[in-house]
């Protein structure tokens, strides 16, 4: 994250310059590390290695590509269970990303989280969150925190298209545009609430932009297969929060390519729509994009590698990885690290 | 006679009170089209139609709430809350208003409901998708509260459960699923209320729920080749409790072990634990031990998920320990 | 209920014909009889006669009136601790209900639901729901399973502001739209959540109305002190559900003339915005109107003559009933008349 | 020394630590401009400024998020949710969240709040505002679970709660807000998990907490004049738990009561009575006896509200009839 355009932030809307080279790269890079991350943790999981559930984020890359690219540091950043691709890209590392999926000592959450639950406070990923809807209020209480001491930190909390339709969505869009808090709602509009269409169990046609007037904010629907488009709009919402503005909630319309969760084919998704989407990989579309510009196809090929070798070196490194013992298990309930109820 | 899976058998039991009675429908995320997350509603949708078999958004006040509101107005409902963890999302409604309605307004409203979730954790899940709770439901006066731990009991169970005229926590154990068991053809119809004694024993009775008690009974049946005979005891039903089936035991073998799987504190080991204290104490020869998971959340990682959840080495272990 | 206009639910939306005198003199008694039955409350509270607490609807009494007119006698209300008028003019007995309000085995719910949950099922009122927000999804309930036994009958559900902001107000709207439910969800905006004004804490002006659109819904909003508009606004409401419309989100706005409860005599409203309602008075109003329109002045004062009495009566019989004893306090938990939880 | 209501109490607690620390906050509905329906937080906004006591809509799973949120990123934020009853609208963010975060984290996120709320029956106020919910909050791992009896002991563990880096659900009785007791002047901090024995004796020990302490007070002193001497000990928390306190009584008395508010089933009588049943079986002379309020939800009419609490008359039938 560190070489985030630190003058990013400073921009007001609609006053974005070109997007600088190293940025396009960083991204292209971002959603290349996302990508083979997921692939991997799709394997180990269909191989036995991650056990329980993981639910992937592949397909939807460029959301937190853009976003994480366009913030601040010290920004924070809450997420859902399908939340790999933001606590990486927010600067976790892989291997203890990779630790935690296969439940060892060396996990970000020293294996008591899971896939559900990865979280790097010291990179401001301030968790993942299992329960639909739980994080939102959580994030306004973050930003709320900021505004109070006057950090300038701003706050970011992606959910999916489903979870607009839990209370703790209204009550959290309705505090955060009351309080004016300097938070960022991102949905990820992927179309489905685990396998039923999001259409199907909602009043209006886009779940969140369709709702932003309820809570007095602009209706703000992007292209989340664009990376160019979301940093843009991530900069401008961003901004808007950092200097007072109040909070935005954006929809950003994507798919994921994967099922829901563990091995899920999607099939309950029609083949057409299906393939529409593998045709609009953020990934694909941004390499030719990049190229478009000029980018020499090595330096491409470079970050894909870079991204390989990342994901090849962390999964040694979870693989050897000791398990937790029972000296772990009762420990961290309390601030005094242990986990005794009694005295 | 036929073999079923535990999750088949959740099916089964909603199916045959479905056919039997077109008052009652079911509702819940994933339930219809899907078939479930766990695959439990799998092929009624196809069967009772689309109507009567119905997928919800994500609001589990929703789901309860209607559900409350159609067992107000002539339906039987059965509302899925698909992991019991969530069940704290629409507490509310569930503790609150369906358990306290028929006594607050003086038994003018009755809530004919079932509420099924899946419970339980030993799925590598994680903290939040991972409890049990049939404690919380417990301690809600007002709300039946089933977990059975068979396929049989699923069925017999569920049947008693639809029935029933009052509302009914239904809770799933996910760790028993793929289990499998004899179910006999024909309608099934079991009685909420009456534990089953599963191994029969005289020095020690093991008190059991859900997934704990295959465990029970094969920590049973491991002290029995040590000479330590016990009784196992299937509560099945938390609310009617079966207090007789269990104090009967303790008259006979002097000694109550409880298995469970909740976090230590409050649990429904507590409360039984409490009322034997109570109500057999002259019949006690030594402490009532209480076998549970830590208070602690559910770890993720299959190495120390397994060392919360009672295991049969520690039911053993535990019961020798305590009986020399 | 039994005089309710016969034809006026088989109006479709803008076709509503004058309203008969019978009515109207059917509305004006009602919100008399509302007035009166509050007025006492209010009395045996300050008395110590009514303990615990009460939520008087006094300066409400429109919505009640107006609606209750305009049901079908099997259609279903659903309320909120503040509740007396819409249980009381949905057809509960005047002393079945001051039997509850002091704590005596006569009370509709035999003594054990207090003032914050009068219920009558007999007359449809579904009953009294004291935790904000509650209720609104078990009225979608309710109205849902009219739906699938076709009974025809549509379910009222009234709740105040501050009740928009609570995550149920959402999923129940969301909802009963998507499932095309006949629910009329009225949100009595008077202004105040407790002793906090409404626009201090909701991020839009009218409350209910301006979040109708997240739900695809209409924004209705009503004069909630004028019962003839209100009456209107109901019959469209109720046709609209009753022929398959689905629901309908309606903005009553009105004015308590009390404070929030107990003996509250809400200082934070500013002196001259309550003297402004004081002139707007739903009772003052509707009386000028009528004998501006011709009726009686005598017919009008024996209405709140017969008001009067009826509430003395209801009192001394109230206040005659003996309270309930040991046996009733282990009663009812269960279909089967009991308590017990154990075998 | 000052003479305080105990609703005095908790804004004096409040008070004294919010001008310790900045970083002590306070949201809830009603709470600033009116000062809480209770009158539990008058003048603090007056005080400390409409920054940091501040009203929010209603919207219990916002407050409890927000400071869960807020506690993570530097402040020690109080939430009031106003009837405890209410909890069950974000049972989730206490239970799911709140609880959880630390454990599932590996420890790497603090949360140093305080959630506070009004408790208990007795004021008429019908079924879902009085109840008596500590059992809720001490079923869940990882929260602290506080409930004072004494205008003192408000004021010193209200302290200690905000001082606390971990969640502690507060709990103030409403039946209390209205009782006196003396108040030293100056900085008054307590420590979490201390019971305090308020009577002492020999052949009972009678365990209480909040509301029902006055009562076992009384209970005891009228016991007392008829020969039956008992400890009667104030958990004052439930977690952390005085074992302790509770296990040195029992080894003195032989015997032991538990008075609490709650519903029968899996209260914190329930468990108080299972550690003794375990721990200190061989001191017992003779059954463990739990005084609750029954399995029901609590009814609005006097009459029958005064029936259902424990009164000072039941403990002392049920200790007498129990030690003959
Ligand atoms: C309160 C709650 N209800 C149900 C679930 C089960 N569940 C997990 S993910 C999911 C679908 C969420 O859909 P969406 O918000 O669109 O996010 P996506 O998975 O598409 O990223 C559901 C229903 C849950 N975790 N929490
Ligand atoms: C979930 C919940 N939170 C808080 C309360 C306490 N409370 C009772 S009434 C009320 C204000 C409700 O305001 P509004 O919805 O406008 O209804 P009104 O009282 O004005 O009719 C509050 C906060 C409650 N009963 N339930
Ligand atoms: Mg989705
Ligand atoms: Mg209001």
């Amino acid at each position: 994250m560190s070489d985030a355009p630190s003058n990013g932030t400073a921009l007001g809307p609609g006053s974005h310059p070109e997007i600088a080279p190293s940025v396009r790269l960083k991204m292209y890079s971002s959603m290349w590390r996302a990508r083979v991350f997921e692939k991997r943790v799709y394997d180990l999981f269909m191989s036995g290695l991650v056990k329980g559930t993981t639910h992937l984020g592949t397909g939807q890359e460029a959301v937190a590509a853009g976003f994480s690219t366009a913030m601040r540091d010290d920004d924070m950043v809450f997420c859902t269970y399908r939340g790999h691709n933001h606590t990486l890209l927010r600067g976790a590392p892989m291997d203890s990303l990779m630790g935690e999926l296969l439940g060892r000592e060396s996990g970000c959450c020293g294996g008591k989280g899971g896939s559900m639950h990865l979280t790097d406070v010291e990179q401001h990923a301030m968790g993942s969150y299992a329960i639909v809807g739980a994080h939102l209020p959580v994030a306004a209480g973050a930003a709320w925190a900021s505004a109070e001491r006057g950090t300038g930190q701003v706050t970011a909390c992606f959910f999916g298209d489903g979870t607009t339709n839990i209370g703790a969505f209204h009550e959290s869009l309705n505090i955060a545009a009351v309080w004016n808090l300097p938070v960022v709602y991102v949905c990820e509009n992927n179309l489905y609430m685990e396998y039923t269409p999001i259409s199907s169990v909602t009043a209006v046609p886009n779940p969140a932009a369709d709702r932003a007037a309820a809570y007095g904010l602009e209706p703000i629907i992007v292209d989340g297969n664009d990376v160019d488009a979301v940093y843009r709009t991530a900069l401008t919402a961003l901004h808007r929060a950092r200097s007072g503005g109040g909070p935005s909630l954006i929809e950003a319309q994507t798919y994921r390519h994967h099922g829901h969760s563990r091995a899920d084919p999607g099939k309950y998704r029609p083949d057409e729509e299906v393939e529409a989407w593998m045709r609009k990989d953020p990934l694909i579309l941004y390499r030719a994009r990049l190229e478009s510009l000029g980018f020499a196809a090595s330096d491409l090929d470079q970050v894909e590698e870079a991204a390989r070798a990342e994901i090849d070196a962390a999964t040694a490194a979870a693989k050897e990885a000791p398990e937790p013992g029972e000296a772990v298990l009762m420990t961290d309930l309390w601030a005094d690290g242990g986990a005794s109820w009694r005295r | 006679m036929a073999t079923l899976t535990y999750r088949e058998a959740v099916a089964r039991g909603i199916a045959q009170e479905m056919a039997r009675d077109e008052r009652v429908l079911l509702i819940g995320e994933d339930v219809a089209e899907a078939g479930g997350v766990f695959k439990t509603t799998q092929g009624l949708r196809e069967r009772f139609g689309p109507r009567r078999v119905r997928d919800t958004p994500i609001s589990e006040e929703a789901i309860t709430g209607m559900v409350m509101g159609a067992a107000m107005n002539g339906l039987r409902p059965i509302g899925e809350i698909m992991f019991s963890d969530f069940l704290a999302t629409c507490w509310d409604i569930v503790a609150n208003q369906i358990a306290k309605t028929r006594y607050m307004t003086g038994g003018q409203i009755e809530l004919p409901l079932v509420l099924r979730s899946a419970n339980g954790g030993g799925a590598r899940f994680g903290g939040q998708h991972s409890q049990s709770v049939e404690n919380w439901a417990m301690a809600i006066p007002g709300l039946k509260v089933v977990a059975p731990s068979t396929p049989v009991d699923v069925v017999g169970l569920m049947a008693a459960a639809i029935r029933d005229p009052n509302p009914v926590v239904f809770l799933e154990h996910k760790a028993l699923f793929a289990t499998k068991g004899e179910v006999p053809d024909g309608e099934l119809v079991d009685t909420l209320g009456r534990a089953a004694t599963v191994r029969q024993g005289d020095h020690a009775t093991i008190v059991a729920l859900a997934a704990m008690v295959p465990k029970a009974i094969e920590a049973a049946d491991l002290l029995g080749r040590e000479g330590i005979s016990a009784d196992v005891i299937d509560l099945r039903t938390l609310v009617p409790l079966d207090v007789t089936a269990v104090a009967t035991s303790v008259a006979k073998t002097g000694r109550l072990f409880t298995v469970e799987e909740n976090p230590r504190l409050c649990g429904w080991g507590a409360e039984v634990a409490s009322i034997v204290a109570e109500e057999c104490f002259w019949d006690l020869d030594g402490p009532i031990v209480r076998i549970t998971t830590p208070h602690i959340p559910l770890p993720a990682a299959d190495a120390i998920e397994d060392m919360a959840i009672p295991s049969v080495n520690r039911v053993v272990e535990t019961v020798r320990a305590s009986m020399q």
